[in-house]
């Protein structure tokens, strides 16, 4: 059991309505299912070679970082690499797009973690589940088929720290969707035409997992759960890490999305004035003090944050989470990170100019 | 009074050392001596005397023969004039009351070193006519001495509640207000004062300009 | 459907400013019932009047500074709360206004308000009432007196046990007394139990650093223990040093005030370290008998510093690391 | 020779904390607010007065000592200090333009400012007019330049973090910073406790 330092923020997830429901198919009529060319025969005694070219025809995207899952097979088995890790890490709140498939989707998330072990030639794999998760209906068992189950514990940003720490232990890190469409492209000849999605929030009338079809706008999937009030924001990808949308039938759905949260009302006390608390610069997981970054990047003095590494920041949003003043501090840091590129280009122009004369 | 705005630069220019460009409130020269020196109305007037004795003639020194003779012999050179002048004036000076010296204690004689000496010779009697530096000497020295007094009262009322020796009736008496810490934020307050006027002036009197321009349209 | 456009995180903590300061309130409260328990209703009254003129004082600079006034801002009522508890409770009011006016006007409101002042406004104001009126603040009534709401206090007045460790003498109080408090002393600092509690209290709320707390007390023992007042009884000098005067108020509200200590947790530690040694700089050394709220604002200049000279250092060694990293990768 | 060692360490050691010149004494402060803008500025302006306060307390004894003979009233004997002053700083000068002259022509503006100061002109006279020993003036005269120092590294932090934060727009630059010094000097007051003579 992996478990990380306590920097960072347990996060209330209330994943549970969506997560115990069924997961329910949502398919536009007018794109049809694309099916791949080629025979199923017995797959067996298809080499590795081939099931990459047959990833790499269905078109399947890993969900997590948005890089085609052939590419990654590939990589993991140029480096031959040890171990596979299917993530199923579901740690922003309101959000279960990996979990819910991966338990009422087990067989073929089985079938395709072995699809894929086979591929890189990795002796051990393991599925990823956050530990944190509490007031959840299912019980989280110890294996899956006889895959084992790795909880990753620690604080919120967890899927990001597991990320660095499995790249330092040489393994290949897949999402557990990926893996999914993966087996359906190989036993079902299925192309990846739909994504998983998780539509909750307290304005939907009833929060749930779908299989929806890649391309559908995000104001056909809320009519389709039902919306109980009348949404203030609503926010596609993360609760955390998602950014929120001002027109609904315009944005689609791409293989990225992995979650469309509706919130009812709007955080009306926004920006008090910072009291200093210090809270930020305790919960940072990266260790970095957000307290100064915010005040040298509002009063652009960019001078002072040499000592600050200001690219550092991973943008996971726990400081403007914890800051009792809701300062937005998080997206002035990710603002300042581009300004601070811009005023040290400025430094290496004045410089060489300087050394010219 | 609908004083416009050209009348208002005109007259500050006019009078350059005692509103606009006060030494002590604005320039930020002789600190210390109106930090420690203004503990009671005595000491300011003394040090007032003090001011106008040493400046007015070294600005005139300075705008005749300063300019020939090199940086550091230069400076000195004032430096050693202006405590002789305190020693021939603080014979007057000693008149006012018995006890001034030992009140006023190291700060008459910290006179012959204060900045706006050195920083009023060097920027501004070095290129300017004997005249014009003299009477920049005096509006200087009179601003000085203006703001010099005026915090004297203030501490000496508040502080010993007694103005030049007299009692006078004060709700309250803090004596911490003699002490240099109050020295420090009440010149600060002061200074706060004077640009916050300032601005007051300058910002009504544009938006009576703006105001004007659009009746006169 | 109008929608409003925000920044990530879309979920926000449900603490805001008002909870904060709130939990600062809430930890000072129960010493003004003990502090009405032993010196009957004038500590309240002292207490209202002291956070009214704090209050309106705030407003009228804010409104002066010209920013918008709207959100309800606690801090002029901790800094309200705070003064009265460390003057003795036969005081009289004329002192108390004086000290919340110098605390507001001159020591927070010039440095820009709420989160930006650099000195700890009740400390100030402490300090300036001190130094003016040091025998008015440095007499006490012996509990258990019932003082008037007003006019005449006839009293005796009494000196606390620190006015005796800096005499040399030993306060001869028995351990519960000094535990429970009632030996004379400050009006809201000699209840160290109380005291104990509300500094648990705030550490579990998060907005008090237990660490910083324990290095302010070590090194406050350490000094107590290594060169002691109290000839020859070393213990004994540790106990009535932590005891006497408003040390352990010190560091439950002036250690741990948000805006003028440092941010990051190991500048919080190395400047409560330090303030504590100069505190006892100020007890051996100073003119007054208690020399707490001077240290408390000769620290306040450092904390800056510190936290600067600590990211500086913090950052060298995490270049360190991720170079060793990129290598090893 | 011992106590004149102890009279030098204590001397100092008051001139530094006690009685520094910036905080208890306001002597240094308009040309530590003008003078120093950058940290070079800073510790050149510190060294220069520590330099000149401890070399001008040696002529400042010797010229105490006899200008108590000869019985001079105070304004008069605080003229020969001033002599002593200058005759150092024409020293120092001297032996700058032999053997540095190019520092020399870029710091000669400073190291004049800063050798004529309040700071140095007044430690001279009060060290004189508590008539310590001859240790005891250089005591005080290093003290008083290690204790300006300080206090001007304190000032320069100060600043920069005022700088940061958005102090209302009329205090601005000096004032916010004079009400820094003063709550500062409010700090260390509570060290001495008592009035200074003056």
């Amino acid at each position: 059991m992996i478990h990380y330092f306590s920097k960072g923020i347990v996060l209330e997830q209330n994943k549970e309505p969506a997560l115990s429901r069924e997961l329910a198919e949502f398919l536009d009529p007018s794109m049809p299912p694309k099916y791949r060319t080629g025979e199923t025969g017995d797959i067996s005694s298809v080499g590795p070679e081939k099931l990459i070219a047959i990833a790499k025809e269905a078109g399947i995207v890993d969900e997590t970082d948005g890089q085609p899952l052939f590419e990654k097979l590939e990589k993991a088995r140029y480096n031959k690499v040890q171990t596979l890790v299917a993530d199923a890490i579901d740690d922003e709140p309101y959000i279960s797009s990996q979990l819910c498939p991966s338990f009422q989707l087990t067989d073929q998330l089985i079938g395709g973690v072995e699809l894929a072990q086979k591929i890189i030639g990795a002796q051990k794999s393991c599925i990823a589940i956050y530990r944190d998760i509490y007031g959840v209906g299912i019980k989280i068992p110890e294996k899956l088929g006889e895959i084992p189950i790795e909880r990753i514990s620690g604080t919120y940003p967890a899927e990001y720290r597991s990320k660095t720490i499995y790249q330092s232990r040489s393994t290949a890190v897949i999402g557990s969707c990926a893996l999914i469409h993966l087996y359906r492209a190989v036993y079902e000849k299925r192309c990846q035409t739909t994504c998983f999605v998780t539509v909750a929030g307290d304005c939907v009338a009833t929060p749930q997992n779908l299989e929806a079809s890649i391309g559908m706008t995000v104001q056909q999937l809320l009519d389709h759960c039902g919306l109980s009030f009348e949404p203030k924001r609503v926010v596609v990808g993360g609760s955390m890490t998602g950014y929120a949308i001002t027109d609904t039938k315009s944005t689609k759905i791409t293989p990225m999305t992995r979650g469309i949260v509706a919130f009812r009302e709007d955080f009306d006390e926004m920006n008090y004035t910072c009291i200093g608390c210090g809270r930020c610069a305790q919960v940072c997981p990266e260790g970095l003090s957000p307290y100064y970054i915010y005040k040298f990047v509002t009063a652009r003095r960019y001078a002072m944050l040499r000592n600050f590494d200001i690219n550092l920041c991973i943008g996971c949003g726990t400081c403007s989470y914890i800051c009792p003043a809701k300062l937005d501090i998080s997206s002035v840091i990710m603002r300042g990170k581009q300004e601070y590129e811009n005023y040290l280009q400025d430094q290496l122009r004045r410089r060489q100019k300087d050394s010219a004369q | 009074m609908k004083k416009s705005l050209k009348n208002y630069r005109e007259a500050m220019s006019r009078t350059r050392g005692i509103f606009a460009q006060n030494p002590v409130l604005i320039g930020g020269l002789a600190l210390p001596i109106a930090i420690m020196g203004t503990t009671s109305l005595m000491n300011a007037v003394a040090l007032s005397i003090a001011a106008f004795a040493t400046i007015v003639p070294l600005m005139l020194v300075a705008s005749t023969a300063g300019k020939y003779i090199p940086l550091n012999l230069r400076r000195t050179c004032y430096v050693l004039l202006a405590a002789a002048i305190l020693c021939g004036v603080s014979y007057p000076i000693g008149k006012i009351s018995p006890g001034i010296f030992d009140s006023l204690g190291i700060y008459y004689s910290l006179m012959a070193v204060n900045t706006i000496l050195l920083y009023r010779t060097e920027t501004y009697a070095h290129h300017a006519s004997p005249l014009a530096a003299v009477v920049d000497g005096l509006r200087n020295s009179l601003g000085f001495s203006l703001v010099i007094c005026v915090m004297a009262i203030l501490r000496e009322v508040v502080g010993k509640g007694t103005l030049w020796g007299r009692p006078v009736q004060t709700a309250i008496v803090l004596p911490s207000v003699l002490l240099p810490f109050f020295g420090f934020i009440f010149l600060g307050m002061c200074c706060a004062g004077a640009k916050g006027l300032s601005h007051l002036m300058k910002s009504r009197l544009i938006r009576d300009k703006l105001r004007g321009n659009m009746q006169g349209e | 459907m109008k929608l409003t456009h925000r920044f990530p995180p879309h979920i926000r903590s449900r603490e805001n400013n008002v909870t904060v300061m709130g939990d600062a309130v809430l930890a000072l409260l129960p010493l003004y019932f003990m502090a009405c328990f032993f010196y009957g209703p004038r500590a309240a009254a002292l207490g209202i009047l002291s956070v009214l003129v704090c209050f309106v004082s705030d407003l009228l600079c804010q409104k002066l500074a010209g920013r918008k006034i709207g959100v309800i801002d606690l801090s002029p009522v901790v800094t309200g709360l705070i003064i009265p508890l460390l003057l003795p409770a036969s005081i009289p009011y004329s002192i108390v206004v004086v000290a919340d006016l110098f605390a507001i006007l001159v020591i927070k409101q010039p440095f820009g308000g709420l989160g930006q002042n650099i000195f700890n406004p009740a400390a100030g104001g402490l300090a300036f009432v001190t130094i003016t009126w040091p025998n008015l603040v440095f007499r006490y009534t012996a509990p258990f007196e019932k003082l008037p709401l007003f006019g005449e206090i006839t009293a005796r007045l009494v000196a606390s046990p620190a006015y005796q460790l800096k005499m040399g003498g030993i306060p001869y109080r028995d351990f519960t007394d000094m535990l429970f408090g009632n030996f004379p002393g400050p009006m809201g600092a000699t209840n160290i139990l109380v005291l104990a509690t509300c500094l648990i209290f705030l550490v579990v709320r998060k907005s008090a650093n237990g660490k910083a707390a324990l290095a302010f007390l070590g090194t406050v023992t350490v000094f107590a223990f290594v060169f002691p007042r109290i000839d020859g009884a070393r213990l004994q000098s540790v106990f009535y040093e932590l005891c006497s005067g408003i040390l352990l108020f010190g560091v439950v509200f002036f250690l741990n005030d948000p805006a003028t200590s440092p941010k990051r947790e190991a500048s919080k530690i190395i400047y409560a370290a330090i303030a504590g040694a100069v505190t006892m700089l100020y007890r051996y050394f100073g003119g007054f008998e208690e020399g707490m709220v001077f240290a408390i604002l000769l620290m306040n200049a450092f904390a800056w510093g510190i936290d600067m000279c600590c990211e500086q250092w913090i950052s060298r060694e995490r270049r360190k690391r991720l170079e060793k990293k990129s290598e090893k990768l | 020779m011992l106590n004149s060692i102890l009279t030098f360490v204590a001397l100092t050691f008051t001139a530094m904390v006690v009685e520094n010149a910036l905080f208890s004494r306001a002597l240094a402060t308009s040309k530590a607010l003008i003078l120093v803008r950058s940290k070079k500025e800073l510790f050149l302006f510190g060294g220069s007065v520590t330099v000149m306060t401890t070399l001008s307390s040696l002529l400042s004894w010797v010229a105490n000592y006899f200008t108590r003979q000869l019985g001079w009233n105070f304004q008069l004997r605080a003229v020969a200090f001033l002599c002593c002053i200058c005759v150092v700083y024409q020293v120092l000068c001297a032996a700058m333009v032999l053997k540095w002259p190019k520092e020399y022509e870029q710091l000669k503006d400073i190291l004049s400012l800063s050798a004529l100061n309040s700071a140095v002109f007044g430690s001279l006279i009060i060290s004189s007019m508590q008539n310590y020993s001859l240790a005891g003036t250089i005591g005080y005269g290093l003290g008083t330049g290690i204790g300006l120092t300080i206090s001007l590294i304190l000032v320069y932090v100060g600043r920069k973090n005022l700088a940061m934060s958005n102090v209302p727009k009329v205090f601005k630059g000096l004032p916010i910073v004079l009400i820094y010094i003063g709550i500062l000097s409010l700090a260390i007051y509570g060290l001495i406790g008592h009035q200074l003579p003056s």
